[in-house]
């Protein structure tokens, strides 16, 4: 199947390796991503704490640059802050047409116009609904046979929109990874919060909530992701080594895709026994 | 914090105030149940529990609810709003008292403020984010050299990952600030 | 002539429906008890014991006449009458008409029902397929899938379908195309239409090309059910068997809420040790899984640390649930109790809780005696659960905030969650067939002082389908059904079954006992009103004695505080004054009786004070209706007066009702609930002070929005729908802060108002306010005395309300049925409860009256007079007066409709003159013979 | 009250048979009912006596007791006499009296009770034997008196006394309305008497005797040593019992040699049924139902419902049984059924704390209803949370 991408600007940053990997994967899954053109900043956490009304601009320019394509596909969002904003944008411009008209009063100047008609989906979403998951276990022959994986979701794709999965236990992410030979670690922590961006401003808030975390990961080989604030806070808070990536990554690893091609060189944490475990 | 301060403050923001109402309003039906706090993953740094400052919004205590950084450390993790028996938007609630200390300017939250300040000025300017320079924005914001060193250390982590670029390639017509201002202008309407 | 004798549509054999069925029966008159499930009992079948009484007395509900006529057993097994048809798995087919002549139809489901109904579920995602299959299995229908339109075209080429279920988009065929193939195939298949997204335009195109209707993903169960249903009610509707009724009463009961639907924040079904309440009740029974011990349902290891978390499913706006489920916290006390005190091995019992509502009658001492019994009561709300990885045993971690915001945690070995009740499919598909008011959630509205009455005359509602209640309320409220239908049938000329026991032998004729005719109610406000009308309507006399000089009693300061109230008690006051066949007699009150229960002879006379001191008039009576009411409870120790602002609710009240209160500036009012209530002295909540404070805050807050109201409360106490109001009251801004006793807020009265000092519990903050009025919610006193119910072999419970037979199965009447109550010398409770109790009251009294002469049953205690001593130990030893010595034969005689059939007499005669019919020597004997005989 | 009365004749029988002449020469009662030889055997009776010069053959105190006279009062106030029966009864016969009038079986208002500290019997056999070596064929009554009353023995004189005695609690007056207390009097000198009730109080005043006495300094401590002897001789013979009677196969032993003579049911105070269940048809089998049992169990003794009788009547008294040993005395088989009898029902009323005689206002347990008791023997029961 085909979307249309917003990799929001942590993919460009600090989380580049999402960025390559997830590309590199739809392309090994044979699906087409094609970027919404001349996308822009969804507001993050800042818009909201600081002007409601733009926090609902933002993101609503570049659904309207999707809807502009006219190609009626699913808007897939990596990033689960930038889905999140994303989302419920679309949620209040669907249910407030008083908004919505204020909103395009705002974007009809740069000919743009949103009527919130295109989805909004989670990478993790399209890739646990749309039949990733046969084409996974199809292309991995086990690759992963005898690995141990801690599947970390974090917030803002399970929650508040309880899309494609239990906000309470999530657990859209075993199929896939299951589907690698790997298997996937029983923990409660799948959903706790890592800190977000309070991690950011506040370190010691970053340390302990993530030691909490990764304390019960403990016999996972490896602890993956879907979110670049979670994967940053993972990997940056770490109270041991314990090796952080990205699931695309992973799947691509499985997939035996190179790790060059899947940016694990960028990867904060030490994720070589994972590299060294596709490599044998 | 002096309780007058906030009251002053408020009194010579009518909008503020009546934005602060209508969260109280919003929380209305808060039944003081305690779901949210316990749920909270933040709520051991905070220095007073959600259901505290809840109730101190509900009973109009606003000198408790700005001397207090409980709203701030919330990381929008929607897991209380998840809970909530009552179905209160709590985490948005919590992004609209975030809203309000920030025009109240309040100077506890200066750090915030400035951070949240610098990110938004790089988006109006360039469209998406440009971390590198935002940082080094906001760290001349907050005028205070400790900050910038407690972020040395990951600094340095990602510029050896390349991760950290301070040359950010151009984006064509991308830049925001009329988008912006005619944001702001539709709000003033 | 057959056609002619009174029938009734009973729908749901639940507890309600077997009360109404049974009240109906005994009154003479014929039921069709309709029940979807394969057995009647409903929820009790799974209850060993109920609270208060910590046993189960569901046979408690069996006549005490006509008991030839049911089977003696265990109501929990089963039920048999002959005026009673019982139609178990049994599905309404349709129902139309009006009052006097209904035409129902109905079929079995195991005789061309359901089972004739296969249905076909086409969907490519097969989570789909599975998830509907599972629903539609459960619920009786035969279930293909197919994954694709082409497998689907090929199943319906060999099976008779009935329906079929389709997905619009499928890779391959479409839904559409697939609709219109179907078709071609089997012209007369009810096709519905599956749409992911909405895709509402489609859907609509389907329907032009033939579909039935469409339904939108995701599915809501219910959903898929009623159109299910709809189909295969048109399918079999042929088949289906046809009468005609009088009356319809719906008691269809309630479904709990499914605790893993939605969010599953404590993993119902994921963790183990995260029961149901009900799953629990299995587990304490010993014909339950566990045997004699408590055990966990995996480890099987002796359960020593038991978790109750309430409202699970109720009292949350994320599950659909903004009420209260009513029943809910007081389960959790039986059962708390009942596993502190069974088991010596569970060591800690402990109840989760926001507001307990003990709001029952014995209900808030029932609580105190779990808390004694060492049962530990938390108010806090935990939030979520996660397995005890970490822990050796499987022990849950339970982690909870107090008030102050302190972290606690606790280790479990058993959760037990407390789901709410919620309106089931079938309720909601029949308020939709035939139009009936309901409220926001799905419940039947009744009508405005017609507690069992719905929109459409002649049928009626009680139970679980009106609002979710406990057993009282609902065995209550069906027999008030029972009386509505009764009116019914009489309106329409309806006739008795024939009485079978006038036509037994004259010798039975002659050891039966006749009532005399009338009805002698006492108390004139609108439960004794209300009674007295029933009584008098259904064709008896009936005196009303009212000691003071005006009828309405309470509801005469109440009325302008309830909507339509003033209006009703006039047409009330005016209809009863006009009946004749009713007696009025004001400033009087019952003096003595004489005569036997039944053939009570009771003079009234004047009250102390009233001008005419004649010697008073005798009333020949066979049944006695106590409706003296009650007051609201005095000050216990003298108080400041009004000038501090000190007013009682119905002091308020009337201010508030005068327009007395200057609100032109904003007011500062506390309202402060249990003052004096449920502590020692009055261990008990009136039920009705909650509601009210709600309401005059909600007044106040209209007169003026900046008022600032608090309530201090213990517990609110709004159980089932009323806790919609709750939620009104903080939306209007009114603010609650909790107390215990013994830390309740500090009134310091001035000269004008009032000082009121607090803290906070959340806040932990001093807090106070100058009160310009400070409302005290007192509680309702009794108006019964000792004196009057003696004089009727009554008596009163522990709190001065009148004893019933039965708390929760016989909550009227008196173990004498002879001797009813309504209304709140019954027990605290709102209007509609009154109303209720007052009509069930009537529907019993009308149903003695209605036979007149009563005869031994097999079940009632006779005497061998040739073997008795007289020497009465019998007559001591009845805990039901049922015995009494003749006078004129100088013999014992057994009173049929007061004897219980309970064989204490026969224990304590040591002759064998106290025999109960069926109950043998012989076996016990045999037994001994064997034992002493039998070589070793 | 407590009255004096002088000893005359040094004879303890003499001056208590003037005091009853003189209850009816002052018209104080219209009748007594004292125990009377009969036809001067050496058996003695409850005899009912209305006039005073027929006192002679009355023996008030003596080891001689043969009919408890409780159900004897129990028939002299059935209805209401329209006279006034002064009765002289031991202890245990009153406790008898006061249980039938609970049963409806008689009633107070009639009688003035006049009970003693208790005399003690002698078993059938050594009364006999007692009795010959005294003169005019009854013992030596008055220093049987003496040597009861001024030593707390449960052997009198050599003599034991009967089994029922040996383990008697309560010996001493209880609900009468004239307590005799001889207990360590100076009988040679007074006998003590005291008004325990109203009527008592009028009756002695009748007598113009005046509150000139008192209970003899020693009585007391007496009384509680002698009734801690008691209760140690209970317990022996409980223990005793239950090695006895505590199987089936012990219990059939035990009664082997009963021959369904009712002779227990006959004497026994508080057996009060019109009709006894073992006189009806309810225990006549047809001949095939006993020869199917003795095909069943090898054989079957006739009569059969020996042992089944005795359980009825434990069952049936088992709370009134007031420990007067009359089953064991009437007993033919010489089978100790009392002391089977006082056993048992004394551990049945522990269970209800119940003492048989102790208050008229005392109920009998059977006649209580209570929806919640001894909930470990049949199940929950929560009624009383009110």
């Amino acid at each position: 199947m085909d979307y249309l991408y917003y990799p929001g600007c942590s993919l460009e940053g600090t989380a580049n390796e999402y960025d390559l990997s997830c590309r590199e994967l739809f392309k090994a899954l044979g699906d087409c991503l094609t970027d919404i053109p001349d996308w822009t900043c969804c507001g993050a956490t800042a818009a909201q704490c600081v002007d409601a009304f733009l926090s609902v601009v933002l993101p609503a320019r570049n659904l309207a640059l999707a809807e502009k394509t006219d190609t009626g596909l699913d808007v897939l969002v990596p990033c689960s802050a930038c889905y999140l904003n994303l989302k419920k944008a679309r949620q209040d411009l669907l249910e407030n047409s008083a908004l919505q008209a204020r909103v395009n009063q705002v974007l009809a100047p740069d000919e743009l116009a949103v009527n919130a008609s295109v989805r909004v989906r989670h990478l993790l979403d399209v890739l646990s609904r749309d039949g990733a998951v046969d084409r996974v276990a199809e292309l991995a022959e086990n690759r992963m046979k005898g690995f141990v994986v801690a599947p970390y979701y974090g917030c803002q794709c399970l929650r508040p929109f309880a899309e494609f999965d239990d906000p309470e236990q999530p657990r859209s992410m075993d199929a896939l990874i299951r589907a690698t030979g790997a298997d996937v670690l029983a923990w409660d922590m799948g959903g706790v919060c890592c800190g977000a961006s309070t991690a950011t401003t506040k370190p010691q808030v970053g340390k302990e909530l993530v030691g909490r975390i990764l304390d019960q990961a403990g016999d996972a080989h490896a602890v993956v992701t879907v979110c670049p604030m979670c994967q940053m806070n993972l990997e940056r808070f770490q109270p041991r080594p314990v090796p952080v990536l990205y699931l695309p990554q992973f799947l691509g690893l499985a997939l035996g895709l190179s790790g060059k091609s899947l940016g694990c060189d960028m990867n904060l944490s030490d994720i070589k026994p994972v590299l060294s475990r596709v490599a044998s | 914090m002096h309780l007058t301060d906030i009251r002053e403050k408020l009194a010579a923001r009518p909008d503020l105030t009546r934005h602060l109402a209508q969260v109280k309003e919003q929380m209305a039906t808060c039944i003081q149940c305690g779901t949210c706090s316990s749920s909270c993953p933040n709520a051991g740094f905070m220095d007073m529990t959600p259901r505290r400052m809840w109730r101190a919004v509900l009973t109009d205590r606003v000198d408790m609810v700005f001397s207090s950084q409980t709203f701030m450390l919330c990381a929008s993790c929607y897991v209380c709003t998840l809970r909530c028996p009552r179905g209160l938007p709590l985490t948005d609630a919590m992004a609209e008292l975030k809203q309000v200390a920030f025009a109240l300017d309040l100077d506890r939250f200066r750090r915030s403020t400035r951070f949240y300040r610098a990110f938004m000025d790089n988006i109006r300017q360039y469209g998406r984010v440009r971390e590198t320079e935002m940082m080094a924005r906001y760290f001349l914001a907050v005028k205070d050299p400790r900050v910038p060193m407690s972020y040395t250390g990951m600094g340095i982590k990602l510029m050896a990952k390349h991760k950290l670029h301070p040359h950010f390639p151009t984006l064509g017509p991308g830049r925001l600030g009329p988008l912006f201002e005619r944001a702001t202008q539709q709000q003033e309407q | 002539m057959t056609d002619q004798i009174g029938k009734t549509l009973v729908i749901g054999g639940g507890i309600s429906g077997i009360r109404a069925s049974l009240d109906l029966a005994q009154a003479g008159f014929q039921v069709i008890l309709m029940e979807q499930a394969d057995r009647v009992g409903g929820l009790l079948s799974q209850l060993d014991t109920q609270f208060p009484t910590s046993t189960c007395g569901m046979c408690r509900m069996l006549p005490m006449m006509d008991r030839d006529h049911v089977d003696p057993q265990c109501l929990r097994r089963g039920l048999a009458h002959d005026n009673i048809e019982i139609c178990v798995s049994t599905d309404l087919i349709s129902l139309t008409g009006e009052p006097g002549h209904f035409t129902v139809s109905f079929i079995a489901q195991t005789d061309g029902g359901r089972q004739e109904c296969p249905v076909l579920v086409v969907d490519d995602e097969k989570i789909v397929r599975d998830s509907m299959k599972e629903w539609l299995r459960e619920e009786g229908y035969p279930v293909q899938t197919a994954e694709s339109a082409a497998t689907a075209l090929e199943l319906l080429k060999t099976g008779n379908f009935k329906a079929m279920l389709t997905d619009i988009k499928m890779p391959g065929m479409d839904g559409v195309t697939l609709l219109t193939r179907a078709k071609e195939i089997q012209p007369d298949l009810a096709v519905v239409m599956m749409t992911a997204y909405a895709a509402v335009d489609t859907a609509v195109e389907a329907m032009k090309q033939g579909a039935l209707d469409y339904l939108v993903k995701p599915f809501d169960p219910d959903a898929v059910l009623l159109m299910v249903d709809r189909i295969y009610k048109d399918a079999v509707a042929q088949n289906a068997r046809i009468d005609t009724v009088d009356a319809v009463i719906l008691a269809t009961g309630a479904t709990f809420f499914h605790p893993d639907q939605g969010i599953n924040a404590y993993g119902y079904g994921r963790i183990p040790g995260v029961v149901t309440n009900l799953e629990f009740e299995r587990m304490l029974s010993h014909a339950g899984p566990g045997g004699m011990d408590l055990t966990h349902p995996v480890t099987g290891r002796p359960v020593t640390r038991i978790a109750w978390f309430q409202c699970v499913g109720s009292r949350d706006i994320q599950t659909g649930t903004p009420f209260c489920s009513a029943t809910c916290c007081m389960i959790s006390v039986k059962q708390s109790l009942l596993a502190k005190t069974m088991y010596p091995h569970v060591t800690e019992a402990c109840v989760f809780y926001m507001d307990l509502r003990t709001w029952g009658k014995a209900s808030d001492a029932y609580a105190r005696q779990a808390e004694a019994a060492g049962v530990r009561f938390v108010r806090a709300r935990v939030h979520s659960l996660a397995p005890g990885l970490k822990e050796p045993d499987g022990a849950i971690p339970v982690v909870w905030m107090d008030p102050s915001g302190e972290r606690n945690q606790s280790l479990f070995d058993l959760v037990v969650l407390a789901p709410g009740q919620h309106p089931d499919a079938f309720l909601t598909g029949f308020v939709k067939d035939q139009e009936l008011t309901a409220d926001d959630w799905g419940f039947v509205r009744p009508e405005p002082f017609l507690p069992a009455h719905t929109s459409r005359p002649g049928i009626f509602a009680c139970g679980s389908a009106t609002g979710p209640k406990d057993i009282h309320d609902s065995v209550t409220g069906a027999t008030a059904a029972a009386l509505s239908a009764m009116q019914v049938m009489a309106g329409a000329g309806r006739h008795l079954v024939q009485n079978s026991e006038q036509t037994e032998s004259p010798v039975q004729q002659a050891a039966g006992i006749s009532l005399f005719p009338g009805a002698l109610v006492i108390g004139g406000g609108i439960a004794g009103m209300t009674a007295a009308l029933a009584i008098a309507d259904q064709g008896f006399e009936v005196d009303l004695v009212e000691k003071t000089d005006h009828l309405g009693g309470n509801l005469v300061w109440l009325k302008k505080g309830i909507q339509g109230a003033d209006d009703f008690l006039e047409q009330q006051m005016a209809a009863v004054q006009a009946h004749d066949r009713i007696r009025i007699h004001t400033r009087n009150c019952a003096a003595e009786t004489t005569g036997r229960p039944g053939r009570w002879i009771t003079r009234l006379t004047p009250v102390e004070d009233a001008v005419d001191q004649s010697a008073g008039v005798p009333v020949r009576h066979g049944v006695v209706v106590l409706a003296v009411g009650g007051v609201e409870a005095g000050p216990d120790a003298p108080e400041p007066d009004q000038k501090s602002g000190f007013y009682t609710q119905q002091q308020f009240q009337q201010l508030l009702d005068g327009n007395d209160i200057d609100s032109g500036s904003p007011l500062q009012v506390a309202l402060f609930q249990c003052h004096g209530s449920r502590e020692p002295g009055r261990e008990y909540c009136s039920r009705v002070c909650c509601p009210r404070s709600l309401d005059q805050a909600m007044q106040l807050k209209s007169l003026n929005p900046d008022t600032r109201v608090v309530i201090f409360y213990r517990d609110m106490m709004t159980p089932g729908l009323t806790e919609a109001d709750y939620t009104e009251a903080r939306k209007k801004g009114v603010v609650f802060v909790p107390y215990e006793p013994g830390n309740a807020p500090n009134l310091a009265a001035e000269d004008t108002g009032c000082k009121v000092t607090w803290t906070d519990p959340i806040l932990g903050r001093a807090m106070e306010m100058d009160a310009d009025y400070v409302i005290l919610a007192k509680g309702i006193r009794s108006g019964l005395s000792k004196d009057l119910a003696h004089m009727f072999e009554a008596d009163l419970d522990g709190s001065g309300f009148f004893d019933q037979a039965d708390i929760k199965w016989r909550p009227v009447e008196a173990m004498d049925p002879r001797v009813l109550a309504c209304g709140i010398c019954l027990e605290p409770g709102s209007l509609a409860l009154t109303l209720a109790s007052a009509r069930a009251a009537a529907a019993k009294a009308v149903s003695l009256l209605g036979r007149q002469t009563f005869f031994p049953s097999q079940d009632t205690a006779r005497v061998r007079s040739a073997f008795c001593s007289l020497c009465r130990i019998c007559i001591d030893a009845c805990p039901f007066n049922a015995r009494f010595i003749d006078p004129e034969t100088r013999t014992l005689k057994v009173d049929p409709l007061a004897c219980q059939g309970c064989g204490i007499c026969a224990a304590a005669c040591p002759s064998g003159a106290a025999v109960v019919a069926g109950r043998s020597l012989a076996p016990m004997m045999k037994t001994i013979h064997a034992a002493l005989n039998a070589p070793l | 009250m407590i009255a004096s009365i002088q000893t005359k004749n040094q004879s303890i029988t003499r001056t208590l048979q003037d005091f009853f002449a003189d209850l009816l020469k002052t018209g104080a009662v219209d009748a007594v009912l004292v125990p009377s030889r009969i036809s001067k055997s050496p058996y003695v009776k409850p005899c009912l006596i209305t006039s005073a010069d027929q006192m002679d053959q009355t023996v008030p105190l003596g080891p001689g007791f043969f009919v408890n006279a409780g159900p004897m009062v129990s028939r002299l106030t059935r209805t209401r006499a329209d006279a006034t029966i002064g009765v002289w009864l031991r202890p245990c016969e009153v406790r008898a009296f006061v249980e039938l009038t609970k049963l409806r079986q008689g009633g107070r208002q009639d009688v003035i009770i006049l009970s003693m500290d208790c005399p003690m019997a002698l078993s059938r056999k050594d009364y006999e034997d007692w009795a010959a070596q005294g003169e005019g064929g009854l013992g030596d009554v008055d220093k049987w008196i003496h040597t009861v009353y001024q030593k707390p023995v449960t052997k009198a004189d050599a003599w034991p006394v009967a089994r029922a005695c040996q383990v008697c609690e309560s010996p001493y007056p209880v609900n009468a309305d004239v307590s005799v207390m001889l207990m360590g009097a100076d009988l040679d000198k007074e006998i003590p008497v005291r008004a325990d009730t109203e009527k008592g109080e009028k009756l002695l005043a009748a007598l113009d005797l005046t509150d000139n006495g008192q209970e003899p300094a020693q009585r007391k401590a007496m009384l509680a040593d002698l009734t801690a002897d008691r209760t140690a001789a209970f317990q022996a013979m409980d223990e005793e019992m239950l090695v006895r009677t505590g199987s089936i196969d012990a219990l059939n032993r035990f009664f082997s040699a009963c021959v369904n003579c009712y002779n227990c049911r006959s004497v026994c105070p508080v057996c009060y049924c019109k009709e006894c269940v073992f006189n009806t048809d309810a225990v006549a089998y047809a001949p095939a139902q006993y020869l199917s049992w003795a095909d069943k169990w090898g054989q079957v003794p006739m009569p059969n419902d020996t042992v089944f009788f005795h359980l009825t009547r434990l069952a049936h008294i088992g709370c009134t049984c007031v420990g007067c040993g009359q089953c064991t005395l009437a007993c033919p088989s010489q089978i100790p059924v009392a002391d089977l009898f006082i056993s048992v029902t004394r551990n049945v009323r522990k269970a209800f704390d119940y003492v048989p005689g102790r208050d008229d206002a005392e109920a009998l347990p059977l006649s209580v209803f209570q929806e919640s008791e001894f909930t470990d023997i049949v199940g929950m029961g929560n009624k009383e949370v009110t």
